[in-house]
């Protein structure tokens, strides 16, 4: 792979191969400026997954006097995830499961629907990429100049651009760590905080090491990381099949290359592609497509802007790179018409994953939607599990954790239920006051632990019972906990 | 002739019968009494057959439709090892599945023999060591037969490898549920299983030395060189982790040589490594031949093989303790692991890379062969985890991660994305070429395999990381008041719903070995399933160069 | 590695065509690292650390602590406590690795599907014990736990406790001889003190053991009674209380 | 080697070998992986001079940071007891009645004194508080108290421990052995009156007249006991040390009595109030009553 990442010259293959050095360098990819309805659709999407990434931590979302009132908020301290109206607590996070489980078939999904697409637009090694060639072609100019400036001497016009040009990838890089850290923390006090030096360490070094990694993965590896290091070029890559829609140069009416004088002259011997090197030029990850699939290309389609506009120019028809499926290339390579994109689209395996998908996505809905805001656990001291009174009664002791997941303060109800004749009292309330019930008030957004302390009449044998909590507001949520009795002489 | 050999056989059979009668009647302890009997059951059995002429091998071969007459290589031991590597694949993923459902459902134990704790060694052992290792003997076998332009030496030998293998897994997975074990992690059989199993791999290294000394290439290939560490470094931490003292040589109890810090760096040293050389090394060496094989091209890089096998090999055996992190033993040790472990990121790397760049001008075989996608998607579970692997191993993160699943996680992404797809592939290439068959019986079934183990490793290792670090975030939470928060059991109910999605996850990937086993079965009967036509890498005979005869003018092996 | 002049790794070429070459110098390779970092466990003085009470197992804790072995609770459960503040909190103060140093072999365990046991000696009732082994879902509704009942059930067989004791002592556990010789009896005492053994010579030779029924059926001594006993013993021994001590450990360097 | 060639597709050499039909290519390494590693090595290299890494003879280096994971766990610990600074010196103002009013500091207390309890007292008490009959332990869970169950009363008992010799203000009584001093009819009797008061046995008149003779001083009419002299109350559900007739026979004839360390000068005041708090949060604590106004008096009046 290493070569076909070098700008191939005519005649490059036949280049002498003395292979005497230990390592190979990477060789730089100066891709040409292009405009066509992909390279616009790629514009669209680096502003919308930019805006994403830029625009979130700043919006705000109202949630009342106890809780932040950032929209999207990783909450590290208080462990909590807020996002928008949903807030998950750490022992939710099998919604973390549900959603990663979701975004791995989601992968699945849109690879067998559209290939490559994530590596092409989507990806952030992409975005990122982009971004930093645009600053390339924005500092040095585009293509040509760029190739002369990397083989130029160092003169000093050349260290002041390059000094330039890097303070801007480290820009952009200082850019995307700062950004990182606001999700962690109020934005605007974090952002103050960060610039008066009042910021946690943790901070700094986070915007360290992502300023570090993104100048280092965009500014200078960029295609090698998707050719060497990232598994998903192989995953997606093995994700595919014939029906997967793949930019394709259709080597059947491309082939043999001649240019346009020499098709001129003998015309009928020449096919569509007049090797003008366009398609190559413009590959942000420097690969020729015409050498068929190769884990190089992530499917962006600038290929196809330039060679469109090529064909264009030369009046012939468009589309001799093209997204295409292997089973249409064999058709249309045979002559047929190819099919329909919906029937490709509409196949058992995409809709297999879409209800898959669907799924879970609606099952995660539904959990949301049912989930009561009030939680209880209760864990029965195991040493003693049991305490005979002097009047012989027999008392147990619990822990009970009360979560109240709304953000204000409630009171709730603990109520033992299934034990004849049993009352309860806490570490709050006097044991002059046990009864069955008693009222206990949680803060806010917290968890509050309560000892209970559940006392029988003597006899009462071990048993189960349960406890149940009822929220005393109008939502009236509940929730029973199950568990045990202990008494003398039991025996599971 | 014959008679004489069948009636010596039968009483060498029924020495060993009366031995293991002996030996059960004497025996301290029942469960050594029981392995006993199951010695004396196998070669009474054997004895019998010996007597009777009954020749239970020919008729298993004729059962498995094995071709008959000489070939060009040895390798009916291939045939056996791709049968057994299938069926103790089928076994372990069960018993995984079932520990997995044990973990969301404890009524599934049933006292004492399948509670988890004697399953789940049952179903380590069963993938790592029999699925693992099956293939490993196998396709070893056939590599050095064709890399090295012979047969196998001491084909007799060869054999012994095989069954005598077989006979360490039957023994040490019935122990397992016996209650046989001496609780060290992937080396829990006891003294005389261990004792038996080295008696075998000795015999497994003369035999690919030896074959490697009868080469007709002059040079060893790079699949040899693994093959080769991978044998010779098992010995070694196979002889030293389990140096013990039995109790008694009738009882199976013994107590390991050493104790404390000394032992727990030893069975990591061990343990770690039974990673880097069994499930790593051997690994690749079954990669760097059925991937270029597959594919028709050329390595990538033989620079590159020869950095990363060096620095490999040298850089694992120090890693071991990173699995001891911040424990009693030394900080000085926990440091070397540590810094091994992140010097090794690169060299484990090389692999991928070679492999993955061996696919450069073959790419396009990736969408229309299912077995090169197999292949590439074993390569990339590979790459990922052997990139987890160092990260895990940088103390800050491990005080979060050990103890929690996510350590699980990590193995199931390595063992089933990488040991598992690399040995699915390996068989499906293996089978039609053995059996001589046109191809696979169906080449669209192996994408639904490939299919279905997928989408198992997604719910699998998304389930299982979650569940780590939520288990690893609940155990260190602090409330305002400077106390801890939750009690341990708080945390355990938390990963229930993780648990379910693991153990579904399980079932996708059981279910992907099913079709794979049908399908091997349809193969080997000789049919071929009329289906839309896919890619495969048609057996070419030209490239199967003929054995040169031994004669004194070829290039002399050293 | 490569003079310029040559190829690179043309060297290696002679590894490549010689396999006893490359055989001895594969195993040399993989031999280092596993010398420089378990040899010096065995020298370095520092590794173990100097403290009181650490005292071999009783036959009974011994026995217990095979059933622990045979039963795979390493599976779900470590003994090794790290020096981390929620873990000292949670479980006692950090393990050290003198008090595994008769643990042939070690139970430091790699996962905690259930907690740590490291220091559960003491922490609960025998009853408790009795009780959550048997069906641990009815004492920890959360449990994942498999049930344990059968070790109530069976009776504790021993086939010979001094040969037990004696392969303990060969791999450097210091068994006396009268250790050895009265390891059957010591079983009796420690699992049935009413039954007229001599507990005072038995709690001379093994300081802190814990004399008693342990199982709640004084009739028999089962696996559940050795199991339970070496339960009750964990962590037990070194005593942790000087402050002095925990100082020590804090500020020792280079271990 | 003579059979090397350019491969087509990727325009390399190859090395000039066929194994069973597999070629390599020279391919130079990528420099990226190259350096990669050598990075890997330069951090573990620097690593490894910070932090403790080599074995040596007598110890391993010590690395140039002098870290060590035990003394790292030393400052969490003293951070983390730093943190709780505030909520010591508000105990330390707090006088232990008025505790219980101040719902936050109480959880505070009973946190720290189930922390403090695990290593200084569950020792005898058992980590559950729950003691031991055999040995003669103490229940501190439930209702009943010897020497008085309010907070004042068990931090009194903490500070000056029981039958203490050294320290005048300790817990102090004794009950007499009565070995040899009753006929065995008489003492059977005795032991089945006790036995009668929690409804155990049948009263009886002769082993009444016994108790009143000998034990309603301290034990009280109705066994009711006395935490004025420490004297269980008998007429419960709860037996210090066992309510067979054997137990109570060996208890009356040769009478067994516990002591318990004093903890002040051992602890300091503060962790002895959280222990107080810990113990009265168990469940049996009782409030503090208008009756016990004054227990240093009470106390004082002790024999």
């Amino acid at each position: 792979m290493h070569n076909l990442s070098t700008a191939p010259e005519p005649g490059e293959a036949e280049r002498d191969p003395q292979p005497e050095k230990l390592y190979e360098a990477r060789a730089a990819v100066h891709n040409k400026r292009i405009d066509g309805p992909f390279r616009r659709f790629k514009w669209f999407v680096m502003l919308v997954t930019l805006g994403i990434y830029y625009v979130t931590p700043w919006l705000r979302w109202d949630r009342g006097p106890y809780a932040p009132d950032q929209a999207v908020l990783v909450d590290m301290a208080n462990r909590r995830f807020y996002m928008f109206g949903i807030e998950i607590w750490p022992h939710e996070f099998y919604f973390v499961a549900g959603l990663l489980i979701m975004a791995g078939i989601g992968l699945f999904l849109i690879t067998s629907a559209v290939g490559r697409a994530w590596c092409g637009y989507a990806c952030p090694q992409t975005v990122w990429t982009d971004l930093f060639q645009h600053v390339d072609r924005f500092v040095d100019g585009d293509r040509n100049a760029r190739v002369r400036l990397d083989a130029a001497p160092w003169t000093w016009g050349k260290v002041t651009r390059r000094a330039f040009k890097w303070s801007l990838y480290a820009v952009i890089g200082f850019a995307t760590g700062g950004a990182w850290i606001l999700y962690f923390a109020d934005a605007p006090t974090l952002l103050r905080d960060f610039f008066t030096g009042q910021a946690a360490s943790i901070a700094y070094i986070t915007v360290a090491v992502l300023t570090l990694t993104t100048v280092t993965l965009g500014g200078f590896m960029r295609e090698q990381v998707c050719i060497y290091m990232c598994p998903w070029p192989r995953i997606q890559t093995a994700m595919l099949d014939e029906k997967s829609l793949m930019v394709t140069y259709k080597d059947w009416r491309g082939e043999p290359r001649g240019s346009v004088k020499k098709a001129q002259k003998n015309p009928g011997e020449f096919g569509d592609c007049i090797d003008c090197m366009q398609c190559v030029a413009v590959c942000p990850t420097g690969i020729d497509i015409r050498e068929g699939a190769q884990i190089g290309c992530i499917t962006c389609a600038l290929c196809i802007d330039a060679c469109d506009k090529v064909m264009a120019e030369v009046g012939r028809p468009r589309g001799l790179i093209d997204y295409a499926t292997l089973e249409d290339c064999e058709r249309e390579a045979r002559g047929e018409t190819p099919r329909p994109p919906w029937r490709t689209l509409l196949r058992p395996r995409i809709i297999a994953y879409t209800l898959i998908w669907a799924s879970i996505g609606l099952g995660l809905l539904f959990a949301l939607g049912v989930r009561s805001h009030t939680d209880l656990t209760v864990s029965p001291d195991r040493n003693p599990p049991f305490m005979l009174m002097s009047d012989g009664s027999v008392r147990n002791s619990f822990t009970l954790k009360l979560r109240n997941m709304e953000s204000r303060p409630r009171d709730m109800e603990i109520a033992v239920e299934g034990l004849l004749g049993a009352v309860m009292w806490s570490d709050t309330t006097r044991r002059e006051d046990a009864a069955a019930t008693q009222i206990v008030n949680v803060a806010a957004d917290q968890t509050q632990t309560v000892r209970a302390y559940v006392m029988a009449p003597g006899g009462t044998p071990a048993q189960d019972f349960a406890f149940r909590i009822t929220s005393q507001d109008e939502q009236r949520e509940t929730d029973t906990v199950e568990t045990r009795f202990s008494a003398p002489g039991d025996q599971p | 002739m014959r008679a004489e050999a069948a009636l010596g056989r039968t009483g060498l059979w029924l020495g060993i019968f009366l031995l293991s009668v002996i030996v059960m009647a004497t025996a301290a302890d029942w469960g050594f009494a029981a392995h006993a009997t199951i010695v004396a059951v196998v070669a009474f059995a054997l004895m019998v057959m010996s007597a009777l002429r009954f020749d239970p091998l020919g008729r298993a071969q004729g059962f498995f439709r094995m071709p008959e007459g000489p070939s060009l290589y040895d390798d009916d031991v291939v045939r056996w090892g791709v049968i057994a590597t299938m069926f103790w694949g089928m076994a372990g993923f069960l018993a995984g599945l079932f520990i997995a459902l044990q973990l969301a459902f404890p009524q599934l134990n049933f006292e004492p023999y399948l509670n988890f704790g004697r399953v789940r060694p049952l179903h380590t052992s069963a993938v790592i060591f029999a699925f693992g290792g099956n293939a490993l003997i196998a396709t070893s076998f056939y590599v050095v037969q064709r890399t090295c332009r012979t047969q196998l030496a001491f084909p007799g030998l060869a054999r012994f490898v095989f069954w005598g293998y077989q006979m360490f897994i039957v023994l040490a997975a019935s122990g397992y549920l016996l209650g046989i074990t001496q609780s060290k992690e992937y080396a829990e059989p006891e003294w005389y299983v261990d004792l038996w199993l080295t008696i075998v791999w000795v015999s497994y290294a003369a035999v690919f030395i030896g074959t490697l000394v009868r080469r007709h290439e002059p040079h060893i290939y790079v699949a040899n060189w693994f093959y080769l560490a991978f044998i010779l470094t098992i010995a070694m931490l196979h002889i030293v982790n389990n140096l013990a003292v039995p109790i008694s040589f009738l009882g199976s109890r013994s107590y390991s040589a050493f104790s404390g810090v000394q032992d727990a760096l030893t069975q990591w040293w061990y343990g770690h490594n039974a990673v880097g050389f069994f499930l790593t090394a051997g690994f690749l060496a079954m990669m760097y031949y059925f991937v270029p094989k597959q594919a028709g091209r050329p390595v990538y890089s033989y620079r590159l093989s020869i950095i990363h096998f060096w620095s490999l090999i040298f850089l694992y055996i120090w890693a071991g303790p990173h699995h001891l992190h911040y424990t009693a033993l030394p900080d000085w040790a926990q440091t070397l692991g540590m810094v091994f472990s992140v010097m090794l990121w690169m060299p484990s790397w090389g692999g991928m890379i070679n492999g993955l760049m061996t696919l450069n001008g073959a790419w396009d075989k990736v969408r229309t062969d299912p077995i090169i996608r197999m292949m590439v998607m074993a390569l990339a579970f590979y790459g990922m985890s052997t990139f987890e692997g160092p990260m895990l191993s940088i103390k800050s993160v491990n005080s979060l991660s050990h103890y929690t699943d996510w350590t699980i996680g990590h193995v199931h992404s390595g063992a089933l994305g990488w040991n598992g797809m690399i040995t699915f592939a390996c068989v499906y290439f293996l089978v039609p070429r053995l059996w001589k068959r046109e191809r696979m019986y169906s080449l669209r079934m192996i994408n639904w395999h490939f299919w279905l183990a997928t989408v198992g490793i997604v719910f699998y290792a998304s389930s299982m990381w979650v569940a780590g670090i939520t288990q690893g975030l609940m155990w260190r939470e602090y409330g305002p008041d400077g106390y801890l928060v939750n009690s341990f059991a708080d945390t355990v109910a938390a990963l229930h719903p993780m648990y379910i999605m693991r153990a579904s996850g399980g079932l996708m990937y059981l279910g992907g070995a099913i079709i794979m086993a049908y399908n091997f079965w349809m193969t080997v009967a000789g049919h071929q399933r009329d289906e839309a036509p896919m890619t495969d890498a048609p057996y070419d005979p030209d490239a199967d160069r003929p054995i040169v005869q031994p004669t004194p003018s070829t290039v002399p092996a050293e | 590695m490569t003079k310029p002049a040559k190829e690179p790794f043309e060297g290696h070429k002679k590894l490549e065509r010689n396999i006893t070459l490359l055989a001895v110098a594969t195993f040399v390779t993989v031999a280092i690292g596993g010398l420089v970092e378990i040899a010096p466990l065995f020298w370095i003085d520092n590794t173990i650390e100097e403290v009181e009470g650490m005292r071999p197992y009783t036959p009974l804790e011994q026995a217990g602590r095979d059933i622990y072995v045979r039963e795979g609770c390493y599976s779900c459960h470590s003994q090794m406590i790290r020096p981390f503040r929620d873990e000292v909190e949670r479980y006692g103060h950090y393990s050290l690795a003198a008090e595994s140093m008769y643990d042939h072999p070690f139970q430091w365990g790699s996962k905690r599907t259930g907690p740590d046991l490291a220091r559960v000696g003491g922490r609960y009732s025998d009853e408790w014990h009795v009780q959550h082994l048997t069906n641990p879902q009815s004492v920890v509704p959360e449990s994942v736990m498999p049930q344990y009942s059968f070790l109530g059930k069976t009776e504790l067989e021993v086939p010979d406790a001094s040969a037990q004791l004696t392969a303990l002592r060969r791999v450097g556990v210091p068994y006396s001889d009268r250790d050895i010789q009265l390891a059957a009896g010591d079983i009796e005492i420690q699992a049935d003190p009413d039954a007229g053994g001599d507990v005072a010579d038995f709690q001379q030779r093994y300081p802190k053991a814990q004399v008693r029924d342990f199982d709640g059926d004084p009739s028999r001594i089962t696996e559940m009674d050795a199991l339970v006993a070496y339960l009750q013993m964990l962590g037990t021994l070194v005593d942790f209380g000087s402050a002095a001590a925990q100082e020590e450990l804090a500020q020792e360097k280079g271990r | 080697m003579a059979n090397r060639r350019i491969d087509k597709p990727t325009g390399t050499e190859t090395v000039g070998h066929e194994w069973d039909g597999i070629e390599e290519l020279n391919t130079p390494l990528p420099r990226w992986w190259l350096w990669t590693f050598y990075l890997c090595i330069i951090f573990s290299a620097g690593y490894v001079v910070a932090y403790p890494a080599w074995p040596l003879v007598e110890k391993g280096t010590e690395g140039v940071l002098g870290w060590t994971s035990r003394g790292q766990l030393a400052d969490e610990l003293g951070a983390a007891d730093l943190a709780k600074v505030s909520v010591r010196e508000a105990l330390a103002r707090t006088p232990i009645e008025r505790l219980p009013e101040d719902s936050a500091l109480m959880a505070q207390a009973v946190a720290g004194g189930r922390a403090a309890f695990k290593v200084n007292c569950s020792q005898c008490h058992g980590s559950g508080a729950a003691g031991s009959q055999l040995l003669g332990y103490p229940n501190l869970n439930d209702d009943d108290w010897l020497w008085g169950g309010d907070p004042r009363a068990i931090e009194y008992t903490l500070v000056h421990g029981i039958r203490q010799a050294g320290d005048d203000e300790t817990r102090f009584s004794a009950m007499p052995p009565f070995a040899g001093a009753f006929e065995p009819a008489q003492l059977d009797a005795l032991i089945t009156h006790v036995l009668s008061l929690s409804g155990k046995a049948q009263p009886n008149p002769a082993g009444a007249q016994t108790f009143a003779d000998n034990c309603a001083a301290c034990h009280g009419p109705q066994g009711e006991g006395s935490r004025d002299v420490g004297a269980p109350r008998l007429n419960d559900a709860i037996w210090l040390r066992g309510s067979s007739r054997d137990d109570l026979r060996a208890q009356i004839l040769n009478p067994k009595m516990g002591v318990m360390p004093k903890w002040e000068g051992r602890l300091d005041p503060v962790t002895i109030r959280m222990l107080t708090a810990y113990v009265h949060s168990l469940g049996g604590g009782e409030d503090f009553v208008e009756v016990a106004a004054d227990p240093a008096v009470d106390v004082d009046a002790q024999p």
